[in-house]
């Protein structure tokens, strides 16, 4: 079974920019992320529909020039473990 | 001599408050703090037209409660993360139960722990899910542990390392080394209601056992006002489903726990005019009178009054914990440990 | 700070924007604890340099003050940073792991001392927060 | 007794009468309030009964409690006191965001002054104080989150050891608490605010400025971007997080708002004039 990663739908976080760093609320947690890049384009990308990891791969692939692109998993970890991003 | 039945007044009845003058509005704000009812205080006074510092005061306490009460939810959506892989449902207890389902109960409430019920044959699975998902012992002392794994009704309290928050991972709401009560963990587990996503909460009739056992066998009564307020709300929000009172009397029986029901609503019914059921509420006893002085000792500063009170409650928490043999011999681990560290 | 990636990469055959999804060494959500940290968990899991990390190699003399490396009846830095627990339980009576009676008089009363700002302090001022 | 200093009333009670006695004589200049309802209630209670009498020893209590703080000295009374309000606001207030921070004002601008202890914040407060800037605040910055704006909260300002001297070269005497001797942060002394911050204490500014200084370094100044100076005030907030949403949004906006600098300095004179020279940069 594939796991799908889906992040809060757009409403449900404050943003804030500074400096290319992404200063979040988010408002069931409670909790203030600061964000760095990619972490802001994943939570985008995965806003609008759940996405396994080759899906959210391509997404990103579409809209930028993607590198080192082994790294997603750990990415995908770290908002899991912030509870920014949740599993099905 | 003021006690906290100045409080209790003001919940039950709220327009008491427009009598009160500055030094009344002291004592009720102090008190309110003391016993963490702040929240539920100003849930209770809102709209009526008092005093400008009082409605600070209390606001603070709501955006405190609020705070809480997103924490708390926070935490059993995580729990609920961490176990939905093992289809383990997530019971949710006490005040994070209150909020989640959106009773009376859980308004303006101040919400400790995050408590969660989950059946005690998948107790080492939960476990297992929550170190992996960032909860961690709080203590790592072997006594303690081993006191927790034999005699408790639930696991050494876990922490998530990121989120600073507890949670109390329970198999039963009573100890099985209680003198009374043999709660049916898995009645409750079989009555839960489902809330939404894997998260339940007990039915209403267990969720009031579970808050008159809390009451009497899970403490020396300690904060004993706010778990008597929580069984008024519960009762006044429940007590309207057909049946109620009649579910409530076989839930007490099948947990062994009628006599606390009994003195829970006898308390309520006497703190806050709680509408209850006689034939449960049944006959006064005479020490009542004792958990009412308890429940409502303290002064106009807050503080606690009636020391020796206090102490024969505090004895009587670990008494009607665990037989009297075993009582010695953890009095007495507990003891030596506080002398060797000397 | 993270670089500005703007410009199109020499490197990259495309004018889209390049988006590095390796970090080294670093995570890229960071968040965001409370100064004053109001749960008991925190209380035992954080920790208090002593001294802290503006004083590193100075001594504790017997009153919390820190002095100059070994000034005579000082005391030299802990090793390694104590907990909120240690530090509880040592307001109790007992001692702090691996100090003498004294070293561990002298480093609580170095911990009374701290004040907002310093490294330890608010660690030590949640341990004294009422019970949740 | 109760006391009230801009938007916060509390009630004191203390086991002893000489604490009550000390801080009545501190508080001699600030008006009564109206009403003596208070935000908080700070207790000075005898840590065992028989303390009250023997080897007076003063636990902090109230509202919101420090259960294991060390025990001072009844000599201490009026350092318990002051403690323990500062406590019951740190723990207890949502109606503000809170900083650690000293401000002054002038022309309804708000100048903050933020950093660890030891940084010279206050003492630095205490000069600009006297030297036409209007005395705000030493412990607290009180944002307000709908507005934006900054309450005065003009309590005594506890001056420690060198700053005592420092401060008493410039002060009238007749401003300055007693001297407490050897407590647990050093020789302490409090300056009791000019009579002109206390009568304008519920008159708010502007935040407008905001420095980060840092006192025995070596001069520099250097811009302190708004991420960092989210992150450092989220971290000088006693109240950040409890404040849920309301927090992020006061505290954004007070980045997005306020330029932040840090300012390192070898000496007071030398921080004045930085002040004064960043100041009038702003225009």
């Amino acid at each position: 079974m594939m796991l799908r990663y889906a992040a809060p739908p757009p409403g449900a976080c404050l943003r804030d920019e500074a400096e290319g760093l992404t200063l979040l609320y988010h408002r069931a947690s409670g909790q203030t992320h600061i964000l760095i890049e990619p972490a802001p384009h994943i939570l985008d990308a995965l806003a609008d529909a759940p996405m396994t990891e080759g899906e959210l791969l391509a997404t990103l692939a579409a809209a930028f020039e993607v590198n080192q692109a082994e790294a997603v998993g750990e990415r995908l970890a770290e908002l899991v473990a912030a509870g920014l991003v949740s599993t099905s | 001599m003021m006690d906290a039945r100045h409080l209790a007044k003001a919940l039950a009845d709220p327009p008491y408050v427009l009598g009160l003058d500055d030094r009344g509005w002291a004592a009720l704000l102090a008190m309110a703090q003391a016993e963490r009812l702040a929240g539920s205080l100003a849930v209770r006074l809102d709209g009526l037209p008092i005093p400008a510092v009082a409605r600070e005061v209390l606001r603070n306490a709501l955006v405190t409660a609020e705070t809480g009460r997103i924490r708390a939810l926070w935490e059993a959506e995580m729990a609920r993360r961490a176990l939905a892989p093992l289809r383990i449902p997530v019971i949710l207890l006490k005040g994070t139960a209150f909020v989640a389902a959106g009773l009376d109960a859980g308004r303006g409430r101040l919400i400790g722990d995050c408590d969660i019920l989950v059946p005690r044959d998948r107790i080492a699975e939960a476990e297992a899910a929550l170190l992996a998902a960032g909860w961690e012992w709080v203590k790592p002392d072997p006594y303690d542990d081993t006191y927790y794994r034999t005699y408790m009704h639930e696991l050494p309290p876990l922490i998530h390392k990121d989120r600073d928050a507890m949670i109390d991972v329970h198999h039963n709401i009573l100890p099985p080394t209680a003198r009374t009560g043999r709660a049916d963990a898995a009645a409750l587990i079989a009555g839960a209601m489902p809330l939404n996503e894997g998260l339940f909460t007990l039915s209403p009739e267990d969720m009031l056992v579970h808050a008159a056992a809390h009451l009497f066998a899970d403490g020396d009564l300690a904060g004993g006002l706010r778990n008597v307020w929580d069984i008024d709300r519960l009762i006044r929000e429940h007590a309207e489903i057909e049946g109620y009172w009649q579910r409530l009397v076989e839930a007490a029986r099948r947990h062994g726990l009628v006599a606390h029901v009994s003195r829970a609503l006898r308390l309520t019914h006497h703190l806050f005019d709680t509408p209850v059921d006689a034939f449960l509420a049944y006959l006064p006893r005479r020490s009542d009178v004792a958990f009412m002085s308890r429940i409502l000792a303290r002064d106009r500063w807050g503080r606690e009054t009636q020391k020796a009170l206090r102490f024969a409650f505090y004895v009587r928490s670990h008494w009607i914990r665990m037989p009297s043999l075993m009582l010695a011999r953890h009095l007495w681990t507990k003891w030596r440990t506080r002398q060797r560290s000397r | 700070m993270a670089e500005n990636q703007d410009r199109p990469d020499g490197v990259a055959n495309t004018d889209r924007r390049a988006l590095m999804l390796g970090i080294a060494g670093a995570s890229t959500v960071l968040t965001i604890k409370p100064a004053l940290a109001q749960s008991t968990g925190s209380v035992l899991n954080c920790q208090i340099p002593v001294p802290d990390p503006g004083r590193t190699g100075m001594y504790i003399a017997a009153d919390g003050m820190t002095v100059a490396a070994n000034t005579p009846g000082s005391f030299p830095p802990a090793m390694r940073p104590f907990t909120g627990e240690q530090v509880k339980r040592a307001l109790r009576g007992n001692t702090l792991p691996g100090t003498t009676y004294q070293q561990s008089q002298a480093y609580l009363n170095y911990i009374r001392r701290l004040q907002a700002g310093q490294s330890g302090f608010t660690c030590f001022a949640s341990l004294q927060m009422p019970g949740r | 007794m109760t006391l009230a200093c801009g938007p916060v009333t509390f009630r004191i009670g203390s086991d002893w009468a000489a604490p009550i006695k000390a801080l009545d004589a501190l508080y001699s200049d600030y008006p009564k309030p109206q009403s003596t309802i208070p935000h908080f209630t700070v207790r000075l209670e005898a840590t065992r009964w028989w303390r009250r009498w023997i080897a007076p020893s003063i636990a902090i209590s109230g509202d919101f409690r420090l259960p294991e703080v060390a025990p001072l000295a009844l000599g201490m009374g009026l350092l318990a006191a002051e403690m323990a309000m500062n406590l019951q606001v740190a723990l207890g207030d949502r109606r503000f965001l809170l900083i650690h921070a000293a401000s002054v004002e002038k022309d309804g601008k708000a100048l903050i002054l933020t950093g660890e202890s030891g940084s010279g914040k206050s003492t630095l407060a205490a000069m600009l104080a006297l030297k036409g800037w209007r005395f705000i605040g030493d412990e607290f910055a009180l944002i307000e989150p709908a507005t934006g704006l900054i309450y005065p909260f003009p309590r005594p300002t506890s001056l420690k050891n060198d700053a005592i001297a420092a401060i008493l070269a410039l002060a009238p005497a007749d401003r300055f608490g007693p001297l407490l001797r050897d407590t647990p942060k050093g020789d302490l002394r409090h300056l009791v605010p000019p009579s002109d911050a206390i009568a304008r204490m519920h008159e708010p500014a502007r935040p407008t400025l905001l420095l980060y200084p840092r006192f025995g370094a070596k001069a520099a100044v250097r811009d302190v971007g708004k991420a960092e100076n989210f992150v450092r005030l989220t971290q000088a907030s006693t109240n950040y997080v409890a404040l849920g949403e309301t927090g992020f949004q006061a505290l954004t906006r007070f980045v997005s708002d306020v330029p932040a600098i840090a300012v390192d300095y070898p000496d007071s004179a030398t921080a004045i004039r930085t002040v004064n020279r960043l100041w009038k940069a702003l225009g």
